[in-house]
């Protein structure tokens, strides 16, 4: 099910001021795996993908993708590197089409050309449903339609490792399971993902491991139903 | 050349010079820093101040401070207009920034023409009993020309600081730009509450204007000279910080008068100018900014 | 100094309509003599060059009530230059081409004179200029003639009287301080100054420039005065001028020569402002109402003038520019009539020798364009108690004292005294 | 000298997305009641629905005070406010650069609170003495307790009869999270204050709660139960986590 | 070959044969002609950071003025022929974009805006102070009076502009259709979403700052030629600054067309009310014009274009 170590966090600590955002986390993710990475508000979770994804470079600890320490390595870098990320809240270029949207990242993140480019550009539309919005201003799409750029730019990156932050939230349950799908077909395809979700139905039915995050902290870390039994966990989603 | 006799001089000449940049200022801490419209028509404000002191003192002889007082609230009734407008066209539909920018600019162009048509480009000047005196104390000389605007200002300073401190429409102008919607569930309306804030702003003109006119000498295109100066003050001092204007502008008073002195009056602009660049790329939350 | 292009916008309506407008004007007989020039009505000069065009349009109106020159009436056809050099080469072209002019003269000021100098001497026209500083030190055109009445030196020439009255002083004074505006005219009075600092031995104490936007001028008194100097020369534009004067009376300056090249003393409305304070301060000028200048014609022009002037926020007298615009005009109608031709090189020729009579005295140019021989006078404020208009319409508030032929007063020294 | 709240059949959401559907409570004079769900599931967006922030579909939000009934549907924010309705709204929007009491003097900005500032400034420094130690200090600068602390401090400031609480246990340690119910409750109990508060700290909630509900996916999935039924509910743990699959 | 290639390979030879034969013996409109056509350059330039990238640069008349003063410095040191100063005022104000560039790290918005105003009035206060290239008394550049087989000299500067506004033009146009331009809109849209999105923004943007400061270094450099007589007041005029930003604002900062439109238009307008309409009247039809567009069309002449003959993409 799953192979080698693609991404390791090691002591990765986060400070804003004297506030300790993240404290110490250390986690492993492995090739190819569904990982579920959920905790109460505020808990540390965006936190954690920012630090991961570059967004946040003055974190302290270690990021390692494939064996390689990430240090201060930009963004950009990690994108092309394969780890691509969606937003929570959605940030597409708003003055492009859907279409453009996913051009540019291709372009950029893959370095594909031309007609290439093009029919990744199509294939990731498809894929995601997004055809029939495609030449549409991004501005203008719906919250769904948005989420699924979110995501399909993401994906436009040819991620080896894909970080989808609440890429359901606010969606019915109908577009829950629709994302989802794409989600596992992805996976299927050879890409590892980090899901980030509210959305516990969703999580517990898309996740083969899951790590929760309390107050910066890593809480618990294993199968679901473990995750989901351990008293830890219980005390962090309802309380003490 | 150094002797501490000029130091001290220059000192205080500074201070007295940075007095007068912050009541020039001072609009601009409120509608930049405090409710984040780019007002670049400020100084154009301060200019048509400066002519209704002229009007009053070359028409009946009135005081131009006096003048200025009075005018103070018919520029409130401006500004609020003119924040009005910018509401509705820019603000409401979240398209600021850039076109804001534009739109002030074509603002400034406005008021300058108009004052223009009415007045030409002569230099014009007030006459008051406190222009021209001189006060020697010890070795320290400060004439009366820059010491009553000094005092006008850090009055006005104080005025609208007790206003925005002390007030519940004050402390509303204060908090507007730093969370809209919180602000309205204080029961406030932050659109009213821009409004009263622009209108202030622009009532700070009408009597930095009359100060301008004592100092020296006007014509239209002179505010554009004060629109760097202006902004400078007001970043340097920290957006959102009216005591840290009033800092800043004594700051750079005092800098230019110093450079003045004993380097070279031509480097002054220039000092301030840097000044700005490097708080900008080191600490762009400005001295004070909290 | 910040001056900014004063452009306009038309719609495209505007846009045909000139075009119609420059398609037009066929030539034809008896057309009037058409004289184009660019002046300065909006930006930063404006309210000298709107005094000089009433001065011209004066001109134009009495030279056609006498019957114009060569039979022909004469038209003044200008264009508002907004005090921006940048504009001038295309007004130029647009008189030469477009409105197809006779005869050019300039704008007011060095910095709109010279941009149009690479166009006179493209097509070799005869180009008289309202006040410009040395500009032919670069172009060396033969057919330059300029009116300011600086001098064929015009560098050194422009502060000549000012050393040597203060040369005649006993004692002598040994130091000096120089300062002026970082702008063109001022930095060239300096210049000039400083040259005749070192040739009279004086000792250079101070020597500062400022930027012409500068709000308080007491940090700079203060610097000046800390080095005691016997001399103050200053070079600067109206807005500084105002600021200069009005902290070294504050300061109490002790000095005992103080003036020089202040440009806007000389304006009504600045004289007014300031008053009293001006007294004892020794300062260019080009004109003023004392009896030894009150050539033939110059009264019956200042009345015309001072009734024209009359509500358009121009300068009320008229006595410093509006008396040589007009007497540009002067020259020009005096060759065109002598040489009976539009021929830019006959009039250019005749201007080389002739001695011209006009409302500012007698007009000889030397072989580089300036006048012959420096009239730049030196005029002491003197005797000044109110803020009248009237004070300074009077003969002895202004009183000359340099050059000699001219003098109608005494000096009063030292500055600390005389004030 | 009563208060009650309404909501019934509340349909909204933000654009074509809808969070909240055909949703139903209501709250009486004294109560303290805690609407429970993790998160996105519309808690959030029922509170914004009765402050006038988010504008339901459809459906009804009345409030009935001292026997007069108000339609809060399409009032503005700051209307709601004034007919004495506060919220201590999510994440806290504390305005940073303000000083804390530059902060609760802003609460006092309804025309009824403006005459009561100085007792109920008062007040809130008694009720909560670490605001009043740092009361010159930059909101901004405050650790989260504090900051919550002083958004709670601030609605109150405003004489409110009704108080909505958004997630006051968001970004807290646990042992701030008990102490902080325990402010509420204590507020509560010794002020008679009416409080709706969103919470998905079940167990801190159902605490001081006389009554509960559960959101789930924008429908009540347990509707007005007692704290005591709420707490032996098995559904509970399933909802929060989506162990019900 | 594209159309657009074949349409400024037909201006440049249009241009060319104009200014080498008498068929427009009326040099006005050589002269009119090389100021719109230099607003055409400038505004290009900015639309290349303020249009594409969403960064604002007040301080447009300051590289304009550079290019200007690189130019004279050449001239004073070896009469540098224009055909080496242009280039090498490029490359001088490049080096001052790139240095712009990397006040976009710390400033962004207003805030950059303002740096820039800042810039260029410490250029302004450097030039003002340094009397080689004439300080604040202005430095005189005589023009040869004519080269063949131009004729009148502006003849040829007239030309060189033209083709400078052409190569301005192209750049901005090939940007518009490059990665790189895509990349542009994606940090104006969204710099940190485009950072995950794989752009290197840091890298895009200098490149944009430069190439905007070279194009701006460009439009000064014939300037000494052109007037003759330089002095900072006229060089840094503000007028360059409000132009170049008015111009894409009016014709739209979208593409490439709009800074050509504004330019042309509110350029050509400026040259036909400069020798018709009172100026005080011009001035207060700039602002009535600006605060027009701003507010009734702020996608400019182009976005109006597209509104009413549908979107033309």
């Amino acid at each position: 099910m799953t192979g080698e170590t693609i991404l390791a966090v090691e002591d990765l600590t986060m400070r804003f001021g004297g506030f300790v955002a993240l404290d110490s986390v250390n986690a492993e993710v492995y090739e190819g795996e569904r990982l579920g990475l959920i905790g109460p508000n505020g808990s540390g979770k965006t936190t954690m993908i920012n630090c991961i994804s570059g967004a946040l470079g003055n974190y302290t600890g270690t990021v390692r993708f494939r064996g390689r320490d990430l240090g201060s390595l930009k963004p950009h870098r990690r994108t092309r590197l394969g780890i691509a990320r969606s937003f929570q809240i959605p940030r597409p270029f708003r003055s492009q089409t859907v279409r453009e949207n996913l051009a540019i990242t291709i372009e950029y993140a893959t370095g594909a050309s031309g007609a290439e480019r093009d029919d990744r550009a199509e294939e990731v539309l498809q894929s995601m449903g997004l055809g029939p919005r495609a030449d549409a201003i991004s501005a203008g799409l719906t919250q769904i339609e948005m989420r699924k750029l979110e995501l399909a730019r993401a994906l436009a990156a040819r991620p080896q490792l894909l970080i989808s932050d609440e890429a359901m939230a606010g969606l019915s349950s109908n577009e829950v399971d629709e994302l989802l799908e794409i989600l596992f077909r992805l996976n299927e395809s050879g890409v590892t993902i980090i899901m980030i979700e509210h959305i516990m139905r969703a999580v517990m039915r898309f996740s083969q491991r899951i790590v929760v995050l309390d107050a910066g902290k890593k809480i618990a870390d294993g199968e679901p139903d473990a995750v989901v039994a351990d008293p830890a966990v219980e005390r962090a989603y309802l309380g003490d | 050349m150094f002797t501490f006799d000029l130091f001290w001089n220059a000192l205080v000449a500074g201070a007295l010079l940075g007095g007068f940049y912050a009541a020039v200022s001072l609009g601009l801490s409120i509608t930049f820093g405090q409710l984040d419209i780019v007002n670049i028509a400020h100084p154009a404000f301060v200019i048509l101040g400066a002519y209704i002191a002229y009007m009053g003192n070359e028409w009946w002889g009135f005081d131009p401070i006096l003048t200025g007082l009075v005018a103070a609230p018919v520029f409130y009734a401006i500004g609020v207009g003119v924040y009005r407008f910018y509401y509705e066209a820019f603000e409401r539909r979240d398209d600021e920034a850039l076109r804001g920018l534009a739109f002030f600019f074509g603002v400034m162009f406005i008021v300058e023409v108009v004052l223009i048509m009415a007045y030409g480009v002569d230099f014009r000047s007030v006459q008051a009993p406190y222009i021209g005196g001189n006060w020697e104390i010890g070795t320290i000389g400060i004439p009366t020309r820059m010491f009553v605007p000094c005092m006008v200002s850090i009055a006005m300073f104080a005025a609208v600081y007790t206003y925005l401190a002390r007030t519940f429409t004050g402390r509303a102008i204060l908090a507007v730009s730093q969370d809209r919607l919180a602000l309205e569930l204080m029961a406030a309306d932050p659109v009213r509450v821009k409004q009263v804030g622009f209108g202030l702003g622009i009532g700070t003109a009408a009597i930095a204007g009359a100060l301008l006119i004592i100092i020296i000498p006007i014509e239209p295109s002179v505010g554009r000279l004060y629109i760097g100066q202006v902004f400078a003050i007001v970043v340097l001092g920290g957006l959102g910080s009216i005591s840290g204007t009033l800092v800043a502008a004594l700051i750079l008073g005092v800098a230019e008068s110093l450079v003045s002195t004993f380097y070279g009056p031509s480097w002054a602009p220039a000092v301030a100018f840097s000044v700005l660049l490097i708080a900008l790329a080191v600490r762009p939350q400005g001295l004070f900014g909290r | 100094m910040i001056s900014l292009n004063k452009r306009g916008l038309l719609a495209g309506a505007a846009a045909l309509g000139a075009a119609a407008l420059i398609a037009a004007a066929p030539a034809k007989a008896a057309e009037p003599i058409k004289i184009g020039f660019s002046m300065a009505l909006t930006g930063g000069l404006a309210g000298a060059g709107k005094s000089a065009l009433i001065a011209m349009q004066i001109w134009e109106k009495d030279t056609n009530a006498a019957g114009g020159l060569l039979g022909r009436q004469v038209k003044l056809i200008y264009y508002d230059d907004q005090t921006n050099p940048a504009t001038v080469p295309g007004i130029y072209t647009k008189l030469l081409d477009v409105d197809k002019v006779d005869l050019v003269v300039s704008g007011y000021g060095t910095n709109l004179i010279a941009p149009a100098m690479p166009i006179m001497m493209q097509r070799n026209l005869t180009f008289i200029a309202l006040f410009g500083l040395a500009v032919n030190d670069k172009f060396n055109y033969d057919r330059y003639f300029q009116i300011l009445p600086a001098g064929p030196k015009p560098i050194t020439d422009w502060s000549r009287g000012f050393f040597e009255l203060a040369m005649a002083q006993d004692p002598k004074p040994k130091t000096i301080a120089l300062v002026g505006a970082d702008a063109e005219f001022a930095k060239n009075a300096v210049k000039g100054a400083r040259i005749h600092a070192k040739n009279y031995g004086l000792k250079i104490v101070y020597d500062g420039s400022y930027h012409p936007k500068t709000a308080d001028f007491t940090p700079i008194v203060r610097a000046i005065q800390a080095r005691k100097p016997d001399v103050v020369y200053v070079g600067s534009y109206p807005p500084d001028s105002v600021g200069m004067v009005k902290a070294a009376t504050e300061m109490g300056l002790k000095t005992k020569l103080f003036g020089g090249g202040m440009v806007g003393l000389q304006y009504a409305t600045i004289m007014t402002a300031l008053g009293p304070k001006l007294n004892g301060i020794v300062n260019y000028d080009f004109w003023v109402p004392e009896p030894t200048l009150n050539f033939k014609g110059v009264e019956a022009f200042l009345k015309k003038y001072q009734t024209e002037a009359k509500g358009k926020g121009v300068d009320p007298l008229g006595y410093y520019l509006p008396t040589y615009a007009h007497a540009y005009l002067e020259i020009l109608g005096q060759a065109v009539k002598a040489t009976n031709s539009l021929d830019h090189g006959k009039l250019a020729e005749h201007m080389r020798k002739t001695t011209y009579d006009t409302v500012v005295g007698k007009v000889k140019f030397a072989p580089n364009g300036e006048w012959a021989k420096t009239r730049t006078l030196m005029v002491q404020y003197q005797g000044i108690e109110d803020n009248k208009l009237d004070t300074f319409a009077k003969a002895g508030t202004r009183v000359v004292l340099y050059p000699k032929e001219w003098v109608s007063g005494k000096l009063r020294y030292p500055y600390t005294e005389a004030r | 000298m009563a208060i009650e709240l309404t909501v019934e059949g509340v349909e909204a959401g933000y654009g074509t997305v809808r969070v909240l559907h055909g949703v139903s409570l209501n709250v009486r004079e004294g109560e303290t009641v805690a609407l429970l769900g993790t998160n996105g599931n519309g808690k959030s967006t029922l509170l914004k629905c009765i402050m006038g922030i988010v504008r339901p579909e459809s459906g009804r939000i009345d409030v009935e005070i001292d026997g007069e009934k108000i339609d809060l549907v399409g009032l503005a924010p700051r209307e709601v406010v004034e007919r004495g309705i506060g919220l201590v709204p999510e994440g806290r929007r504390l305005f940073p650069r303000l000083t804390v009491e530059e902060n609760l003097t802003l609460g006092a900005f309804r025309g009824a609170a403006r005459a009561l500032l100085s007792d109920n400034l008062a007040f809130c420094f008694e009720a909560f003495p670490v605001l009043a130690q740092r009361r010159r200090q930059l909101a901004g600068s405050m650790s989260g307790g504090e900051q919550q602390m002083l958004a709670i401090a601030r609605a109150l400031m405003s004489s409110p009869r009704l108080l909505l609480v958004d997630e006051p246990s968001v970004g807290l340690a646990p042992i701030l999270v008990s102490r902080m119910i325990a402010k509420i409750k204590e507020l509560k109990d010794e002020h008679g204050l009416t409080v709706l508060m969103a919470e998905q700290n079940f167990n801190q909630a159902i605490k001081i709660a006389d009554r509960g509900y559960v959101i789930v996916h924008g429908e009540m999935a347990l509707a007005g139960e007692s704290a005591d039924a709420l707490r032996e509910n098995e559904l509970v743990k399933q909802y929060y986590l989506g162990t019900d699959l | 070959m594209t159309r657009f290639w074949i349409g400024a390979g037909a201006v440049i030879a249009i241009g060319l044969l104009l200014a080498v034969t008498d068929i427009i013996a009326n040099s006005f409109w050589f002269f009119a002609a090389y100021v719109v056509l230099q607003y055409v350059v400038l505004a290009t330039a900015w639309n290349i950071m303020g249009g594409y990238m969403g960064y604002v640069n007040f301080g447009s008349a300051g590289f304009f003025a550079i290019g200007a003063y690189t130019a004279i410095v050449l001239y004073n040191l070896v009469k540098a022929p224009l055909l080496v100063m242009i280039p090498l005022s490029g490359i001088v104000c490049g080096l001052m974009g790139l240095g712009m560039g990397y006040l976009t790290l710390r400033l962004r918005g207003v805030y950059f805006a303002i740096g820039t105003l800042a810039l260029a009035v410490v250029l302004e206060t450097l030039m003002v102070n340094w009397d080689y290239v004439g300080g604040a008394t202005g430095a005189y550049v005589i023009r040869p009076r004519t080269l063949e087989p131009f004729g009148d000299y502006v003849k040829f500067l007239t030309f060189v502009m033209l083709v400078l506004a052409v190569i301005a033009v192209a750049a901005a146009r090939w940007i518009e259709r490059a990665k790189f331009g895509r990349g542009l809109h994606a940090i104006r849209d969204d710099e940190i979403a485009a950072e995950c999105a794989g752009i290197p923004t840091l890298r895009l943007k200098l490149i944009a700052t430069t190439l905007s400061g070279f194009l701006m270094g460009i439009a000064g450099a014939p300037f000494p030629l052109y007037v003759g007589f330089v002095e900072p007041a006229s060089a840094f005029n503000l007028a360059y600054a409000v132009n170049a930003i008015a111009m894409p604002m009016i014709g739209g900062t979208t593409m490439w067309a709009g800074p050509v439109i504004g330019a042309l238009l509110l350029g050509t307008a400026q040259q036909i009310a400069n020798v018709t309409i009172s100026s005080e009247l011009n001035l207060l039809i700039v602002g009535l014009v600006l605060v027009l567009f701003v507010t009734l069309a702020p996608e400019g002449i182009v976005g109006l274009v597209r509104k009413y003959f549908g979107r033309g993409r």
